[in-house]
């Protein structure tokens, strides 16, 4: 019997999730008080960089606390300052459209505060049950995000199906995690790793339905296929804000328990690999084709971060430190300018009756020539073009691909990521290229959305041109991971 | 294994032959009246107003919807009930955090007026 | 005794006329209450594990899982309800708007 | 000095940020200005920087400056930096030089074009790539240039994109090209893996020791960074898009897919050139692509009557020769080509610009005729450029292509049939470029007279860059002088040292060809020069002479000259057993083999993407039941195989 006192419960290792807690706490509770309402944003800024600071400040320990429930290490804070610079970076870019349509309510940024420690929660821990736990607290916070806007029909069919999807996923994860712990008699990853050998021999069965339940779990979060169909259809209904948040936050979240749990607790079952290799072919070639017909800017987003999770499935099928290093960098490119896209694709909406279908943008390039370069910039390096971080990305990714002799993986990823320029190439087609009809409704920038601009095509050509800080940062991020 | 069950094989199937019996009896010998006042919900004499499908108020749905987490919550009450004295101080300020999370939320529910039945 | 196989099946079987129910079912709030199924069929996996092994851990995850199923249906209410408001209708099949 | 060279590729981006950031807020002679100095300065320093690199000894001809590290992890590691040697030397002074003269003609040529802002900034970018590309110390930063000349050439391509066939033809250039750097990347990939740098000097070090010659790892590489080069330099298969870029400006046709862009490929492999030693198979692929390549292009490019395609098939093939020279491991001769061809192609390019300029933007060659008259300087300079691709002896591309052929016959890696493949090629350049002189310049005029009262030579804003281009096509071949001459072919000693490393994998000479030697070269050379005269004559009597005999014999209604008569029936000899056939052979390849065949293919390509694409998107119905169903099915399929496991 565990004698609890509170001496095993260090509350530093979970200082940045108590943050965001205690931050969304007051912003629902001064939200609706009479002259403090106005407040909600700062709080939330402020918590948010509070929650930063103090993850920068756990960088480089490593620890266990909390009976081995939590652990921190720099993957995990990695991790965690991505999250919470990503809901930053959120906060910035939607204030302004969410005013424009109505539902900027504090509830807002608190459920994104709530699910950002989610993440946290997720990315913090090696034990399967509170990967669980931050799972849920990620994903009902986006149930209601998504539906967020009530009085719109497409995002109320988006929280449905979000919700509908998300809660049947979570039932096979916890139905995977019942039958790990049935097959080895605990969900610690670290004692799974020491005994692997034991319930290989002994529950195979148990075990290995188990993992394959648990990754069709995190698979749904990351948009692995056959588990992305809700994708296209959630992500265009939600508010774009909150679509941008989903394209990056959850995705990188559901990549690091994925990288945790199959390249660390599960690394002795040797032909997982063999199953990323098909669900990586299977998820971009299928990202890919599906996006090339699309009509709607948001959608073909969403079909395009499909194809974005199989390229890093590729990480999972190869393994070893370059691969994980490889997807930690993609990973942070990814939020990079996918988030600059979004911001783009934002702003334009914040434009009144705005769907973002691709018959609004012809004539950006005419009204707006600085946003529509922009906007170009974003979709090259989403399709991996140099010298922009996307083609680094890639490359990493792929070089890693193909040190470990996965030549046939590497030559359909980049066949994948060149016939995925089509459909980039599309939305610049339309902004540059198309014949506009009607006048060009004004665009009014907020200095919110100037920043969040800056800062992604500073980071998109930035880390292009000097990657190796990222690539630093990603290699001893996975530090100790192994 | 079969001895230990067959006193709850014995019941089931006790229990399954008497309810045959009873239904084919009242079938049987049962007298068949078709007085209008038998076909109506409440036979004991109130007349059923409108619709059953009629919409209810949203409120009962918020106020139900309330209840299931509040409700649940309880549940990790139990545990800790049980060994509070072991876990002493300490366990109590737990507690006292868990319970103010709970009541940060019902100070939220309150501020949106989601109790307030007009 | 009872051995752990039969929880076990009985937790699948749970599990599985959940997921058919998922499938086959039109009724949004009947969808909701087939994926309650299949969670409440793991959480008796959980026990029926915990049992086996004798390692109280399960139950405890139990717990956790019910309020967090709990949650899940307190949200799930909340979207069916603001859905049908709009809608005014309950058939999973008819939110079709967004597509290919 | 050296410390400067950043400079070279830093001026046209200079250019570019100023007339890309100040779009529409500089006046035109102030964007003119900027594109043209910002080259121009380039040009002065690679100058300045190819005489130091001169008065080193040859040996240590090399100048290198790494910016930074760009990859730093231990084992493998990338420099961001850039080299000067003999080739990138070479390579600079092309772009550079040919660059600010094709600068100066488009401020003739765009003046009154709205979109001229926008033309500069986008020229500047290009240059900037370009330079890029060729002045890179390593593979990455390689491939960041030559992805960035792609960007370019989409834009420019598709600069007037009101017209839909520009923007069709940008996107298809963009596409094919991709495919392309598809293999260039996993041929970098390998090498980065096997090497563990990217660098070239590294690359170049290492290769003897990390591969083994002809093993079937570097004859991958090789081939991979081939079809890099094939999508770039137009090569088969994957040389469709470039005459349909002849959809872009002229004078981008001259720059881009002319005289630099698309010789990107030659470069690439002459810089691996070690590798390609190293794959004797690899490099007969390229001999056999290249050789098969000149060939086509060369047929297709006799029956054209658009200007601007018959120069567009025209480059196909020269292209074709050059990597002919790099597959007989000759890649000094296939840099020289590339340079005499920069000169002249581009030359052929601005005058056909500048001819479709005076004719109010008619490309057609069938409502020409007689321009000579009207357009004195550039029938000129155009006449000297096609006696240079010709190959008359004396003029520019007679010495690079003579090179080729003996290359391609006496070299170790050479074959008599790729030689004769490149002789009838030869003949065949020299018949469709005198057709093209004969049909434009010559012979009766066959323009509307609206179009004709507006026929004027062009400013001297585009005359000067001609006439400049027009001595460099004639003088340009001196400095590689064959041996036979008793010259010294000073431009082989220039890149000796960027071949040197490689010269090990050569196979030994065969006795053969060494015995054979100058009296064989003396007699091919020869045989070459008569091969072409009598194609040009053909062209005379069939484009030009027949023409006028006809017009001549209709005005003479009484009697017929039985000598003029038998004149007429030679030439129509001549048509019926040689000229009909080939033509017709050309249209063949051209609309069967061409069109329907290789564009076909890549078109199709396309439609199944397409198609895949619609029928895929129906599974996804926006029903949540049926997306669970695939989900379920997913779960049962992966148990499945766990189970199995």
């Amino acid at each position: 019997m565990i004698d609890i006192t509170a001496a095993g419960l260090d509350f530093s290792l979970i200082a940045p999730e108590i943050a965001l807690l205690v931050a969304a706490f007051i912003i629902l509770l001064t939200g609706y008080v009479r002259g403090l309402s106005n407040l909600s944003f700062t709080i939330a800024f402020i918590g948010l960089v509070v929650g930063i600071a103090l993850s920068v400040g756990q960088w480089g320990q490593q620890a266990s606390g909390f009976y081995g429930m939590v652990t921190c290490d720099n993957f995990g804070v990695a991790f965690k300052v991505m999250f919470a610079s990503i809901t930053l970076l959120v906060l910035l870019l939607g204030t302004r459209y969410m005013k424009s349509r109505g539902i900027l309510k504090p509830e807002y940024y608190a459920l994104l505060l709530i699910s950002t420690m989610g993440m946290m929660v997720m990315a913090n821990t090696t034990d399967l049950v509170v990967m669980f736990l931050g799972l849920e607290i990620m994903s009902i916070p986006l149930y209601v995000l998504a539906g967020f806007a009530r009085r719109s029909l497409e995002s109320n069919e988006s929280g449905l199906k979000y919700f509908i999807m998300g809660s049947f996923a979570s039932a096979f994860l916890l139905m995977g995690i019942a039958f790990i712990f049935g097959a080895s008699g605990t969900t610690e990853l670290r004692r799974i790793v020491a005994d692997i050998g034991f319930i290989i021999d002994h529950h195979r069965i148990f075990l290995y339905t188990g993992v394959t339940l648990i990754l069709v779990g995190f698979g749904f979060k990351v948009a692995a296929v056959p588990f992305h169909s809700w994708v296209p259809d959630v992500y265009q209904g939600a508010p774009t804000p909150v679509t941008a948040f989903f394209s990056v936050g959850p995705k990188a979240a559901g990549f690091a328990v994925l990288l945790r749990i199959f390249l660390f607790g599960f690394a002795g079952l040797a032909f997982l690999s063999s199953v990323f290799w098909v669900l990586a072919v299977l998820t971009m070639t299928i990202g890919n084709v599906l996006a090339l017909r699309q009509k709607n800017v948001k959608r073909l987003l969403a079909y395009s971060s499909i194809a974005h999770a199989g390229y890093i499935l590729v990480a999972l099928a190869v393994g070893g430190e370059n691969a994980i290093s490889a997807a930690v960098f993609y990973l942070v490119a990814y939020a990079v300018f996918n988030l600059g896209g979004f911001a783009v694709v934002t702003l334009l909406e914040t434009r009144s009756g705005c769907k973002s279908d691709f018959v609004e943008l012809p004539g950006l390039s005419k009204a707006h020539p600085y946003l529509s370069a922009v906007l170009a910039l974003f979709m090259f390096a989403l399709s991996g073009f140099p010298p922009t971080v996307g083609f680094f990305g890639k490359f990493y990714l792929f070089a890693a691909a193909v040190k470990a002799n996965f030549i046939w993986l590497t030559v359909i990823g980049v066949m994948n990521s060149f016939l995925s320029v089509y459909y980039y190439l599309r939305v610049i087609k339309a902004s540059y290229i198309d014949p506009s009809e009607k006048s060009w409704a004004p665009v009014t920038y907020s200095p919110a959305m100037l920043v969040v601009l800056f800062i992604t095509v500073i980071g998109t050509l930035g880390l292009g041109l000097f990657p190796q800080q990222l690539l630093q940062f990603a290699r001893e991020a996975i530090f100790a991971f192994l | 294994m079969f001895e230990t069950f067959f006193p709850i094989l014995l019941l089931v199937v006790f229990a399954t032959l008497l309810a045959i019996l009873l239904v084919t009896f009242s079938i049987l010998f049962g007298r068949r009246t078709k007085l209008g006042k038998k076909g109506e919900s409440y036979e004991c004499g109130i007349d059923p107003v409108g619709s059953t499908k009629d919409p209810v108020p949203v409120k009962f749905y918020l106020i139900a919807i309330l209840f299931i987490i509040f409700d649940l919550e309880v549940v990790f009450l139990y545990p800790w009930a049980v060994i509070s004295r072991k876990l002493g101080l300490f366990g109590f300020i737990e507690m006292l955090v868990f319970v103010v999370i709970l009541l940060v939320g019902y100070f939220y529910i309150l501020s949106r007026g989601a109790l307030k039945w007009d | 005794m009872i051995p752990i196989s039969a929880y076990l099946i009985v937790a699948a079987v749970l599990f599985g006329i959940g997921t058919v129910g998922v499938l086959i079912s039109r009724n949004m709030i009947v969808v909701f209450m087939c994926v309650e199924l299949m969670l409440n069929a793991a959480n008796l996996a959980l026990i029926a594990f915990s049992r086996a092994l004798n390692i109280m851990d399960g139950h405890v995850f139990v717990f956790l899982a019910l309020a967090v199923a709990a949650a899940e249906a307190a949200v799930g209410l909340a979207i069916v309800l603001a859905v049908y408001r709009n809608r005014e209708t309950v058939n999973i099949d008819r939110f079709d708007m967004m597509k290919w | 000095m050296a410390d400067y060279l950043y400079l070279i590729p830093l001026f046209p981006l200079i250019g570019f940020l100023i007339n890309g950031l100040l779009l529409g807020k500089l006046s035109r002679s102030m964007v003119n200005l900027v594109a043209c100095a910002s080259v121009a300065a380039s040009f002065v320093v690679s100058l300045l920087l190819f005489f130091d690199l001169k008065s080193l000894p040859p040996d240590s001809r090399v100048i290198e400056q790494v910016l930074f590290t760009w990859i730093p992890s231990g084992t493998l590691h990338v420099n961001f930096g850039f080299l000067l040697d003999p080739l990138s030397a070479v390579m600079i002074l092309v772009v550079t030089g040919v660059g600010f003269l094709i600068h100066v003609y488009s401020t003739g040529y765009m003046k009154h074009d709205p979109g001229f802002g926008r033309y500069f900034a986008y020229l500047n970018l290009f240059t900037f790539s370009m330079l890029t590309l060729v002045l890179a110390n390593n593979y990455l930063l390689m491939f960041v240039g030559w992805e960035g000349v792609g960007l370019c050439s989409y834009l420019l391509i598709g600069f007037w994109f009101e017209k839909k066939s520009a923007s069709d033809a940008g996107k298809k250039a963009f596409i094919v090209n991709r495919i392309g750097d598809f293999g260039f990347l996993i041929g970098m990939f390998l090498i980065f893996w096997h090497v563990g740098s990217l660098d070239f000097r590294v690359v170049m070090e290492q290769a003897p020791i990390v591969f083994i010659a002809g093993s079937g790892l570097v004859t991958a590489i090789c081939l991979l960074l081939f079809v890099g080069a094939t999508g770039k330099s137009a090569q088969i298969p994957l040389y469709v898009w470039l005459p349909d870029a002849m959809e872009g400006p002229t004078p981008v046709s001259a720059l881009i897919h002319a005289a630099t862009m698309v010789t990107a490929g030659v470069y690439m492999i002459a810089r691996t050139n070690i590798l390609y030693m190293m794959a004797p198979d690899a490099l007969m692929v390229v001999a056999i692509i290249g050789a098969a390549t000149a060939l086509f292009a060369a047929t297709i490019g006799l029956a054209q009557n658009d200007i601007k395609r018959v120069l567009a098939y025209s480059t196909v093939s020269q292209l074709g020769y050059m990597f002919l020279a790099c597959g007989v491991a000759s890649f000094t001769a296939g840099i020289f080509h590339l340079m005499t061809h920069a000169f002249f192609k581009a030359l052929l390019f601005l005058g056909a610009g500048s001819v479709i300029h005076a004719m109010s933007e008619q490309q057609d060659m069938r409502y020409m005729g007689g321009l000579k008259k009207y357009l004195p300087i550039t029938y000129i300079t155009f006449l000297l450029a096609t006696l240079a691709i010709s190959g008359i002896p004396g003029f520019s591309g007679f010495f690079s292509k003579d090179e080729i052929l003996w290359k391609s016959f006496s070299s170790a890696n050479g074959h008599p049939i790729l030689w004769a493949i490149g002789f009838v090629t030869a003949g065949l350049t020299a018949f469709y470029m005198f057709r093209l002189v004969y049909m434009t310049f010559h012979g009766k005029e066959r323009m509307d007279d609206e179009t004709r009262k507006h026929i004027h030579e062009s400013p001297y804003s585009m005359t000067v860059p001609l006439m400049v281009l027009g001595v460099l096509s004639v003088i340009g071949g001196w400095i590689g002088i064959p041996h036979i001459f008793g010259a010294t072919n000073y431009f082989e000693h220039w890149l000796e040292p960027v071949m040197a490393a490689g010269k090990h994998f050569a196979p030994v000479h065969t006795a053969a060809a060494e015995s054979g030697g100058a009296s064989t070269e003396w007699m091919l050379m020869i045989l070459t020069v008569v091969f072409v005269l009598a194609a040009i004559f053909i062209a005379y009597l069939f484009y030009n002479k027949r023409t006028e005999l006809a017009t001549a014999w209709r005005q003479r209604l009484t009697g017929v000259h039985n000598l003029l008569l038998n004149k007429y029936y030679v030439d129509e000899i001549y048509g019926a057993i040689i000229v009909r056939p080939v033509i017709n052979l050309s249209l063949f390849l051209w609309k069967v083999v061409d069109v329907v065949f290789i564009d076909g293919f890549i078109n199709g390509f396309a439609t199944m993407y397409d198609g895949s694409s619609e029928f895929m998107s129906k599974m996804q119905t926006g029903r949540v039941r049926s997306y669970a169903t695939l989900f379920v099915i997913g779960v049962v399929i992966l148990i499945a195989y766990m189970v199995m496991e």
